[in-house]
């Protein structure tokens, strides 16, 4: 197994009134030909590891890192042209809520092609063509018709197919899945995960997936990191995930309610101080070596 | 997911095609808004100190003329049967004679109106060529020092009195350094001398294909438009530049870098696509204000258009030119905001 | 989360009490809103620039009859048209021999008489009619939004001309025809902002504890609609005072010989080419007030309502 | 009590509709259902279903309605008395939007103790404080001072401080984290049973449904489709196609 990507000592730091706030706390973490969960709270810092890795921190937003290394080149030391080379044709992102992650008065099928177009320097009629093979492989019944609608016409399952269309028509290395279901409702989830994941493996892309929800998680990763307060407090294999040791993320597992377990009370995450001093774990895998 | 309010199950019996709807409506609003706009008029004419039937017998007549004239005008019939008279005159174009010009005010307005036109036009031209650049440069460089230059900029448009403003100009550029031509269309010498098709100098000189009409037009026309153009600049700058703002922050911008396309494409056409939306209506208003502001550009300037021709009408109290003067200013705004609303639909796919 | 409520008061210094975080009375918690709010307005140097010349003006106008050197009556034909510094008239004399630096001291109350009626007047109006429209909705909200509509249509300086003309000039009839014209683009606002909180929860929950049409209305929807209203009517202040300016340079508002500023510049247009001063002196005085209240709608456009602080 | 009281929300043959004539758009078709006083039903739904806007038309949130409603054994009509309010409140869904940003905790709860003419104010928002578990320093706090979960805390305390007995609970905690949603169920379980209040509960999350109510209707496109015991969901004994979809996503998802 061949690492795509390597993140090392990556932080994101935001200056306040009261000093400077820490988002994303020196964390470090490698992605092969897998797909990688990144779990977490609100304000975990889970979804700004995401934009880091794209460098799409806002200002007045500071990202710092050793090096976020894609195939060999540091991404942090390459030209702002270079980076947009990057974006989309290596490295793609799919948001929350696609109704406003899709341009409101653009047309669906120019939004598509736009990015093949310019990646792939392909003229108007063969973006066209390939938009709609790209529509179809989301499963979407009538490409013709939904090429020329615009996105407030589209339901929200919809819409993240068609952003998954979007994001995978220049056939990029890596996906970042930034919540791309927790706008859904739960039977279109499943429809919607199920296509991003067949697309993916389909094509030997690396995935990283973030989200709140340790069940999706587990379903659907390979490895997950659990972030908390800007750190890595714990990585484990998606599978072995009700195996994990950390209190941070038992606590998290056991304040769930399960559909097949009921309990009187659920259990209450007690947050310990001493968490946010501890430093952060490594989810970095070396090259060749099989996670545990 | 905020609410359920998400309707699932139509029912619609289909009457009427929806656009059909659309536009009866519109049709109705602007009825409306026409008949009050009138109304409101009607009622200032009426509580005129000024008596319009000594005005137009004279002081000496005597009771029978007063009388004769009196009944003329209809002033004795029911106050709403007069309003409704007035509606009758103004839908046939009728606004009545201007005791000035002694000559019909629709008539009168027609001559002086497209002098107003090509004044407010070049100005807002202006104003859109150069205030929706600047406020999309100062949104995307937020507080850089361009973007301060033109929050100064729009300050010092929303403060300035455009006739005091007006008067210095004219002072410098025209007084002292004779660079431009003075008060009017065009010089003495030249008025009249091309014939009139449009109304309007700039256009009418080209198709007379009179070049040195044309620049002479340009000379006096430069100072006046380019004061209001100014003023435009200042509002749509910022305009543009608040929606901006609002448009960049929004999530399709970020997936727009995503795809990795360049920073031009995801400014000028992803975000300004979508504020090309609201602007229509902030370019609206905003050549509304310039064709209202013409009223005191004009006076200074003495361009014989709208402006003047009202304030004129104003000072010698011949109310018929003022009321038809607003008249015709109201209309324009209210023709205005329909055009506005129509491109609005057009542009935004959402409102259709 | 330890609270230090039972501090001795006398060890927390002002500041300390006015920004906790953890206000322990109800009169706590209403300043140090207010004083965050100031800590912010307070960074923002422009608009503190406005807020000082708007006091001095206001200063200026209480105290017009010591700080004027001169009665901003009193003639002198002899020094009629003095240039700046001459014959003692620090802004020259006007065509009367009138001390201009006089005027334009008095003056400054009337400029402060219209703004404060106009502010009292307009946008209480639209504030009415805008959250009743807003809130009540059907035949309430088309009714009253015809009717905004419609003075929405006139032209603000037409309309005012026309209307000064039928009950004549003045500064009384000035103000009513700017007020006229001023109200519907508050009540506009003030509608929209009640259609966007109207279906907000908190709404929902007040009247869902059994709170009435006035009380809603009066006590939850309108000091959300306020902040808002405040920018507007600083920033609209500036186009008031040109308006009025306007009317008076066209002989339609204060009379002479009051020493209205647009009025001034009027009366200094005949001799702009000669004698400059006479007109750009009070259009400086517009202009400087004017933007002090810029500034200052603009300061606490970011203070009171961050949403739009971007216009 | 007497028998009026036998039942705490009864919903008889409920239409609710948005618009009219060509543009009426059925919300709610035929509903149906009961909750014993006490007790605790959940309706649960995919958004669209219709779920919230049963709630909204009980409170009168939701003007076009037909059929009957009727709490306590009272039936309602078109206005909504003061007496009604005292005892049916609701705690709704965004925290963040529940409360009016420009009231405090303390001016929030005043105001409701107001509007009924409870006494003793100072003593009445001390208790209810304690009771939701926020400490007595938060009385003067602003809402933007305060995390999600205390934000809902805030909205449970002003829904309980005029001591209602029926409380509408529309998707409580899927605006929060996990922690602090098993903090809020756990708060709202404990707060039951110590008032002996009857829930009436919306959500999409079939876990939390069942995890609060026994009785468990399950809406799709403004229908009820299928009503059934928390213990039958359990087992998954679901009869109807939609229900069994439901079951399987909230099932499956954790599986693979």
């Amino acid at each position: 197994m061949s690492n795509l990507l390597e993140v090392q000592n990556l932080s994101v730091k935001f200056p306040t009134r009261n000093g400077i706030f820490e988002a994303v706390r020196n964390i470090s973490f490698s992605l092969g030909r897998e797909r990688l969960g990144i779990v977490g709270e609100s304000g975990s810092g889970k979804s700004l590891t995401g934009r880091a890795i794209l460098r799409l921190i806002k200002k007045p937003g500071i990202l710092e890192a050793d090096h976020i290394t894609l195939e060999g080149t540091n991404l942090l030391q390459i030209s702002k042209k270079a980076m947009r080379r990057v974006r989309g044709h290596k490295i793609s992102m799919i948001m929350q809520d696609p109704k406003f992650s899709l341009n409101p008065v653009m047309r669906i099928g120019d939004q598509i092609s736009e990015a093949y177009r310019l990646h792939a320097r392909a003229s108007k009629k063969d973006a066209r063509k390939k938009t709609l093979d790209m529509l179809e492989k989301v499963l979407i019944r009538d490409p013709e018709r939904v090429f020329r609608s615009y996105p407030h016409e589209m339901s929200g399952g919809m819409g993240q197919r068609i952003m998954i269309a979007m994001m995978l028509i220049p056939d990029p290395k890596i996906l970042i899945a930034d919540e791309p279901t927790s706008a859904l409702d739960v039977t279109v989830q499943k429809e919607v995960l199920e296509i991003m994941d067949d697309l993916v493996r389909e094509r030997g892309m690396g995935l990283i997936f973030i989200s709140h929800d340790l069940n999706v998680v587990s379903a659907f990763c390979d490895r997950v990191l659990i972030l908390y307060a800007g750190r890595i407090v714990e990585t484990c294999r998606a599978d072995r995930l009700h195996e994990a040791k950390h209190p941070y993320t038992i606590g998290l597992l056991n304040s769930i309610p399960r559909l097949e377990q009921p309990v009187e009370h659920l259990q209450v995450l007690q947050r310990d101080t001493a968490w946010n001093l501890e430093p952060s774990v490594s989810g970095v895998v070396a090259d060749g070596e099989t996670p545990s | 997911m905020a609410t359920d309010n998400t309707l699932h199950k139509k029912r619609r019996k289909r009457s009427l095609p929806l656009w059909v709807k659309g536009i009866s409506n519109t049709v109705f609003t602007v009825a409306i808004t026409m008949v009050g706009l009138l109304f409101v008029t009607f009622i200032i004419g009426r509580v005129m100190p000024i008596d319009p039937v000594l005005s137009i017998v004279g002081e000496s007549a005597s009771r029978a003329t007063y009388d004769a004239a009196y009944q003329e005008l209809g002033l004795d019939k029911p106050l709403f049967l007069q309003f409704f008279l007035f509606l009758w005159d103004i839908a046939h174009g009728d606004f009545g004679e201007s005791l000035l010009t002694a000559r019909p005010v629709g008539q009168d307005l027609i001559r002086v109106f497209p002098a107003t036109l090509e004044l407010a036009t070049v100005g807002t031209i202006i104003g859109v060529l150069l205030g929706v650049p600047l406020g999309v440069i100062a949104a995307v460089k937020r507080g850089s020092w361009i973007d301060h230059v033109a929050r100064v900029v729009a300050l010092i448009g929303y403060s300035m009195p455009v006739f005091w403003i007006g008067l210095i100009g004219l002072l410098i550029f025209y007084g002292i350094l004779g660079w431009i031509g003075g008060p009017g269309r065009l010089d003495i010498f030249y008025v009249d001398t091309i014939p009139s098709v449009t109304g309007m100098i700039l256009i009418d000189s080209l198709l007379a294909g009179d070049i040195e009409i044309f620049k002479n037009a340009i000379s006096h026309i430069v100072l006046p438009a380019g004061l209001l153009a100014y003023y435009s600049l200042a509002y749509i700058s910022r305009m543009t530049r608040s929606f901006m703002l609002e448009q960049l922050d929004q999530e399709y911008i970020i997936t727009a870098r995503v795809k990795g396309l360049p920073e031009s494409t995801v400014i000028w056409r992803h975000a300004l696509g979508n504020v090309k939306v609201p602007l229509v209506t902030v370019i609206a208003l905003s050549y509304a204000g310039l064709l209202e502001g013409s009223v005191l550009t004009e006076t200074i300037f003495a361009w014989p258009g709208i402006g003047s021709y009202i304030t004129t009408a104003l000072l010698s109290a011949d109310m018929n030119a003022v009321l038809g003067g607003t008249v015709v200013v109201g209309l324009v705004f209210v023709c205005l905001n329909i055009f506005s609303d129509l491109l609005y639909k057009y542009f935004d796919p959402r409102a259709k | 989360m330890s609270i230090p409520d039972a501090c001795p008061q006398k060890q927390i210094t002002w500041r300390e009490w006015l920004t906790t975080d953890t206000p322990a009375s109800r009169r706590q918690a209403r300043l140090s809103v207010w004083y965050h709010s100031w800590l912010a307005f307070r960074s923002n140097l422009m608009a503190m620039f406005g807020l000082t010349i708007l006091l001095a003006l206001v200063l200026i106008g209480l105290f017009a009859p010591i700080l004027a050197p001169q009665d901003p009556f009193a003639q002198d034909l002899a020094a009629r048209l003095s240039a700046p510094g001459v014959n003692g008239y620090m802004f020259g004399s006007d065509s009367l021999g009138r001390d201009i630096l006089s005027r334009l001291i008095y003056g400054s109350r009337i400029t402060l008489y219209i703004v404060s009626l106009v502010a009292l007047m307009a946008p209480v109006a639209g504030l009415f009619v805008g959250t009743a429209a807003g809130y009540l909705g059907g035949w309430v909200d088309v009714v009253l939004m015809r009717i905004t509509d419609i003075f929405l249509a006139f032209p603000r300086l037409v309309l005012a001309l026309a209307f000064v003309s039928a009950l004549g000039a003045g500064i009384e009839n000035a103000v009513l025809a700017i007020v006229l014209t001023a109200w519907p683009p508050y009540a506009r606002i003030a509608r929209a902002e009640t259609l966007t909180i109207r279906n907000a929860d908190f709404i929902h929950a007040i009247k869902l504890q059994g709170a009435g049409t006035l009380r809603v209305i009066t006590r939850h929807i309108w000091p959300l609609c306020i902040s808002s209203l405040v920018v507007r009517v600083t920033l609209d202040m500036a186009g008031i005072i040109l308006v009025a300016a306007g009317l008076g340079f066209l002989g339609l508002g204060a009379q002479p010989p009051s020493p209205e500023w647009g009025a001034m510049i009027s009366d200094g247009r005949r001799f702009i080419l000669d004698h400059w001063w006479v007109a750009t002196m009070p259009g400086l005085a517009i202009f400087i007030v004017s933007l002090a209240f810029n500034l200052l709608g603009d300061g606490l456009r970011d203070v009171l309502d961050p949403k739009k602080s971007s216009q | 009590m007497t028998e009026k009281t036998e039942t705490g929300i009864e919903l008889d043959q409920v239409n609710i509709w948005f618009g009219e004539d060509e543009q009426r758009v059925d919300a709610v078709i035929n509903a149906g259902f009961a909750v014993p006083p006490g007790g605790s039903f959940g309706l649960v739904g995919e958004s669209g279903s219709g779920k919230s806007t049963i709630l909204r038309a009980i409170t009168g949130l939701a003007p076009t309605w037909s059929g009957n409603i009727s709490v306590l054994g009272n039936r309602l009509g078109e206005k909504r008395d003061k007496e009604f309010y005292r005892a049916v409140q609701m705690v709704f869904q965004d925290p963040y939007a529940s409360l009016h940003p420009r009231q405090t905790v303390d001016h929030v709860l005043s105001e409701a103790l107001h509007l009924h003419g409870f006494d003793n104010p100072d003593k009445r928002i001390a208790q209810i404080l304690d009771d939701v578990g926020l400490k007595q320093s938060f009385r003067f706090r602003w809402p933007h001072q305060l995390s999600g979960g205390q934000r809902q805390r805030v909205a449970i305390a002003r829904a309980l401080i005029i001591e209602p007995s029926i409380l509408l609970l529309d998707e409580p905690t899927s605006a929060l984290d996990v922690s602090v949603q098993a903090e809020i169920l756990n708060l709202l379980k404990r707060l039951q049973s110590e008032r002996d209040l009857t829930y009436l509960m919306v959500s999409h999350d079939l876990a939390v449904v069942s995890h609060m109510c026994s009785e468990i209707g399950v809406m799709n496109q403004g229908e009820i489709v299928e009503m059934l015991d928390v213990a039958a969901l359990r087992a998954l004994e679901a009869s109807h196609p939609y229900t069994k979809q439901l079951l399987d996503a909230s099932v499956q998802k954790r599986r693979e």
